[in-house]
């Protein structure tokens, strides 16, 4: 399961077509930016550069695993089956929304497809997904869970203390490390320890003496293969481990921060706006995984330019939909916000 | 039916039926099932009964994540303080999910610890942390005051569908009174009024109940009649049952253990301004902690805590008063 | 002298004046001076600018060993609610070791951040998490609601010997008000009457003064008129202004931002209930939030917000109660 | 520096007298559980069997550099020349404590002889200490900071936090992490991920890339020489270091927790009452460093017989006017309880 060579067509094919979906569905909502001002508000947060990260570990994932990233969570349950039209709904706060209105970009959640929620505090939910995976050990129900952070989050107490807990407790929960290289306008080399070092953030996982490695996570096949192991050792009972995976997020932290009523906007990426290292953000865009895998998968004749353009075209439509979907419903009425007070 | 019981006991009591009851119902905290001879690690087994290591971040928002998905787990946090280390999810995580998901998840967490342990244990171990958590919409509170609540109030809080903060009062563990025998659940959110009376009503919570209860006996002895109402729950907060008795009585005494602003006194002492202002026949009068941290020596420590003379003072000084209003 | 300025240059020309005047005053927190080019850390040095990861509890914890050690610490936090991860570093251990090391230590650190920002940050980014603090011997809560005010108090809580938590409103910021020049210091712990009135007293703090002022306003072309007070510091509470107020006017109408029972309202009205009680008319009348998290969709997060309506409303109807106490 | 056959006969003296001088302090507070049944309230903690780790990181101190170790505190302040007087005023609630009653046991403090104070919560005090440390740095004094936690605190947030920070930005801070090996009532191989998995707790250090190594905390020239090390690096401004000084709690962890009017007495050792292991109770006794030590100096020809005990006498006697001073001096009066509220 874990050699590229085993894998099969239509499962290459599925990757690509979900890296397609979430790049499609969170350039879409980077545009709502400029098309409907003011309609997205808060702080919303986009995956691309994400998507052979994410795509490629939950390509390991079977049917009642579960899914627990942070608050950037737009990738993760359009890969679970989450109807599209619901999530961008929940963006734009309506009342068809995933959540009707009441989560926003931050809080996606849909238990129903294994997707119990996000926090937006960081490093929190990695506590939550450790959680899960103590349901998962407790139920004997053969689930394992994966549990997506930040850089920035796995300088967090709560990160110590969960991947402790689960080591100990030998919990079945993969932790994928995601090392976007910036912590909303900090780049990781400033504020990591073992970045400052020069060495790689899995050497955490010395900390809990857990397997820890980082990987490309440009490729999803390589996070494929890295996963596979980490996924195998928690289905046997094993226990977690700590898999960084390097990528490069393309667009900026978030929406700026504004106060009303001025409209939210989207801004330049910090390595430029900040940091004025266009260079660094080119080089990353020269390595962005969906292009990348597209060129990969079509030169290894798994795909055709024209079957590539039809999962292209197709991801663009549903998004489309989507956001019509989404426009098209009615907010939610206000007196609503007394309900799901207590449960 | 009811046997004497102990008020610690009662909780475990409570918590050992429930595991009986229902197989979703895990129990977890540091120091606590150490060996295999624990009777709760014997009975219900290492997957449900297990040792945490001092990570209250990790302990809680494992609960948090375990309830999310189909358990029921209890944390046992020990001190209400250590709580604080992991405040966030407390009162920024648990009572967050059922709503911001729109009503699809919901969180039925137990977060036990005492309070409020005033014997020496000086200024981080002593605290009464209930008014940080009282307001939090869609977190509930719970305070018993004696063995049958602390058995009833600890049922229903496992039952129930929210995150609750289970809080026993480190004075009272070892006190005894009659349990009901069986299956015991008082609903959340509902007072008992915990001694009849005319002229004025005292509320007051966990040991402060026990205090105010001795100054009713005095001042009955003095022949004034007072009312004790405990609201047992903090969060939901039974404002009605409050107002009821002050409508009986015209007079309102708030005993509390926390210094003034940090007190459920006050957050009564505004319900009722505002709800039951047209019965006050007399300036609400607030005994709480004097404002200072908790001191380490005996005769300091005293002296910041109500005791049944100032409560016994502050009746007489309500009772004193006429109709002052203006 | 005095110009006009956004409250949250105020607040940072108040950091950068005391940085100059005093070198013991250091400077950090997340997502700051990442780069040579950024203007604090060009005029104050890396020493004393400094970037930190998100780590609150260390970020805050080495803010208190820093100030028991000699320096004076301001904390950039950004959010209030991100105290939470860290709060007994707030609560139980900065306004403890004054007290518990009997006067020997002093803990002069500024945790500064923003709060209440209801603009679709939803449940767990836009609370008003002041009644946590308000009430702990030895920590001062501070809360602006002008740019003055914010200069002037941010000079003071930098000044101050203790653990000062300064709450600047996030819907402020852009706010223009003058300013006057040069150092400019206000005490903590006294109230500010922003405007004058005799039928009733509005209290409110921050962003719900801006509110008030502007309900004051309609009420006063409907003939009414109202006394706004601003605390300014929840702790200390300048309760004798308050009730001062009310003497005068003899109602009270309290603005809120946060849920009921977690607002600073219900603290006032206890203090109000017990110390001035001789001059109420009419009861306290409170407007705070609905008990509800902070939902995302805008129609519901206006539905749970005070505003000028409600206060209008809840001024008529304290006005249409005569004394009432029976 | 940090070889042995370095060290002088004075320090060696110095090092023996300061250990006896923590064992007899402590020793007696044990007995007046006993013979002043009440009068030591709340939850006392002794650090009898952390005698060598103490002084032994202590005689590389140089005398500005500050201590700081968690709420198990009476050791340190004693090496640092506070008066025992005083502190054991302090543990009995007195007006002429240390801190005029006001702390207790816990919560000694003696900034004038820089041991700034103690936290009860645990991990609290290493985010503290990491803050002195920032003081040194940016007031360029030339002093480094000792920061003690047990190994029980090694599992709480703020360890890991304020670690990486202190790596970042290389602050003068010596971690020792005291292994007693106890977590109050929980043997430390039941929480820790290291230990789980065979492994020394100095593992962490990788966490931070920073350097970490396991010393036997019963041998005070063992644990001198690791400190040595630290401590330099920490003055040469290269940042801090982490070293696991494992010995034994050689008591139970405090006063066993009673409700008022019940007196607080000392319970029997964790090993014994908790676990039934008498033989690792005993195993650790006889590696007591106290007459280990003793033992070592006389048979180096250090230390005679008759010197050893004139230390052992002038220890016990001063300990003893400790005690008589603390037991004599008045309560504090109760309307003190509202001094020092704000500074
Ligand atoms: C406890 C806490 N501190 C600070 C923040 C503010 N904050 C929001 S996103 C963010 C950056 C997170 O970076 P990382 O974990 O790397 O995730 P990424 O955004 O790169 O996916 C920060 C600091 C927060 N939400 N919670
Ligand atoms: C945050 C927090 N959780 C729990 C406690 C209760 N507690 C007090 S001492 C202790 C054990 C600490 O063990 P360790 O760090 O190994 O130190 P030692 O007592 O062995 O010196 C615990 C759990 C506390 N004080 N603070
Ligand atoms: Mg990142
Ligand atoms: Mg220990």
């Amino acid at each position: 399961m874990s050699k590229k060579e085993e894998l099969g067509k239509d499962k290459l094919i599925w990757i690509y077509t979900q890296m397609v979906r979430i790049r499609e569905f969170e350039e879409a909502v980077k545009n709502a930016f400029i098309e409907h001002p003011g309609a997205i508000r808060g702080h919303a947060h986009l995956g691309d550069g994400a998507e052979a990260s994410i795509v490629g570990t939950l390509s390991t994932r079977n049917p009642t695993d579960m899914v627990m990233p942070s608050y950037r969570c737009h990738g993760y349950p359009i890969v679970l089956g989450t109807p599209l039209r619901k999530m961008m709904a929940e963006i734009f706060g309506r009342k068809d929304g995933l959540c009707k209105g009441y989560g926003g970009s931050m809080h996606l959640a849909d238990p129903a497809n294994h997707f119990p929620g996000t926090s937006g505090i960081i490093g929190q939910s990695i506590a939550h997904a450790t959680g899960a995976g103590l349901t998962a050990q407790v139920k004997k129900a053969g689930q394992i869970v994966y549990c997506f952070f930040g850089d920035g989050a796995s300088k967090q107490g709560a990160f110590f203390e969960s991947l402790n807990m689960a080591a100990v407790w030998k919990l079945p929960v993969v932790y994928v490390l995601e090392n976007n290289q910036y912590q909303a306008y900090t780049h990781y080399s400033l504020e990591d320890a073992n970045a400052v070092a020069g060495d790689p953030l899995s050497n955490k996982a010395a900390a809990f003496s857990i397997p820890g490695m980082t990987v490309d996570g440009t490729d999803p096949l390589a996070v494929r293969e890295a996963v596979s192991v980490a996924a195998e050792r928690a289905r046997a009972g094993q226990g977690p481990s700590l898999i960084e995976s390097k990528f490069y997020r393309l667009s900026a932290h978030g929406n700026v921060i504004t106060v009303p009523p001025l409209p939210t906007q989207f801004p330049e990426h910090e390595a430029v706006a900040v940091y004025g290292n266009r260079a660094e953000l080119e080089e990353w865009k020269a390595k962005d995984p969906v292009p990348k895998f597209r060129s990969r998968l079509i030169g290894d004749a798994v795909l055709t330019e024209g079957k590539a353009k039809d999962i292209e075209d197709a991801a663009r439509a549903e998004v489309k939909d989507a956001m019509q979907f989404a426009l098209a419903s009615p907010m939610p009425a206000p007196e609503e916000a007394i309900n799901y007070v207590y449960a | 039916m009811a046997r004497e019981m102990m008020y610690g006991d009662a909780i475990a009591a409570a918590i050992i039926e429930e595991m009986q009851r229902d197989p979703n119902v895990i129990f977890y905290g540091q120091n606590m099932g150490m060996t295999e001879r624990d009777p709760m690690l014997k009975k219900f087994g290492r997957e449900r009964v297990r040792l945490a290591p001092i990570s209250e971040t990790a302990e809680i928002g494992i609960g948090i994540g375990a309830a999310m998905t189909g358990l029921r787990p209890i944390v046992e946090l020990w001190m209400s303080e250590f709580m604080l280390v992991a405040f966030d999810q407390v009162i920024n995580e648990a009572p967050r999910f059922h709503y911001m998901s729109g009503g699809q998840v919901k969180v039925p967490v137990v977060l036990k610890a005492g309070f409020g342990f005033c014997a020496g244990w000086a200024g981080q171990h002593s605290n009464c942390i209930y008014h940080t958590m009282m307001g939090i919409p869609g977190l509930k509170v719970v305070v018993p005051s004696t063995p049958a609540d602390a058995k009833g109030l600890m049922t229903s809080s496992i039952r129930d569908n929210n995150p609750v903060v289970y809080l026993h009062h480190y004075m009272l563990t070892l006190d005894k009174g009659q349990v009901p025998e069986g299956e015991y659940a008082i609903p959340l959110g509902v007072a008992d009024v915990k001694r009849l009376g005319s002229d004025v009503t005292i509320v007051a919570t966990a040991w402060m109940v026990k205090k105010s209860l001795a100054a009713a006996e005095r001042l009955a002895q003095e022949g004034i009649s007072a009312e004790v109402v405990d609201p047992r729950t903090l969060a939901p907060l039974d404002v009605k049952t409050i107002v009821e008795s002050v409508k009986k009585t015209g007079r309102l005494v708030l005993v509390d253990q926390a210094p003034r602003h940090s007190s459920a006194a006050t957050v009564i002492a505004g319900e009722v301004a505002e709800h039951g202002f047209e019965y006050l026949r007399a300036p609400i009068k607030m005994v709480t902690a004097i404002d200072s941290s908790v001191p380490y020596s005996e005769p300091m420590e005293n002296f910041i805590l109500p005791n049944e003379d100032k409560i016994v003072q502050a009746v007489k000084s309500v009772l004193a008063q006429q109709t002052v209003a203006a």
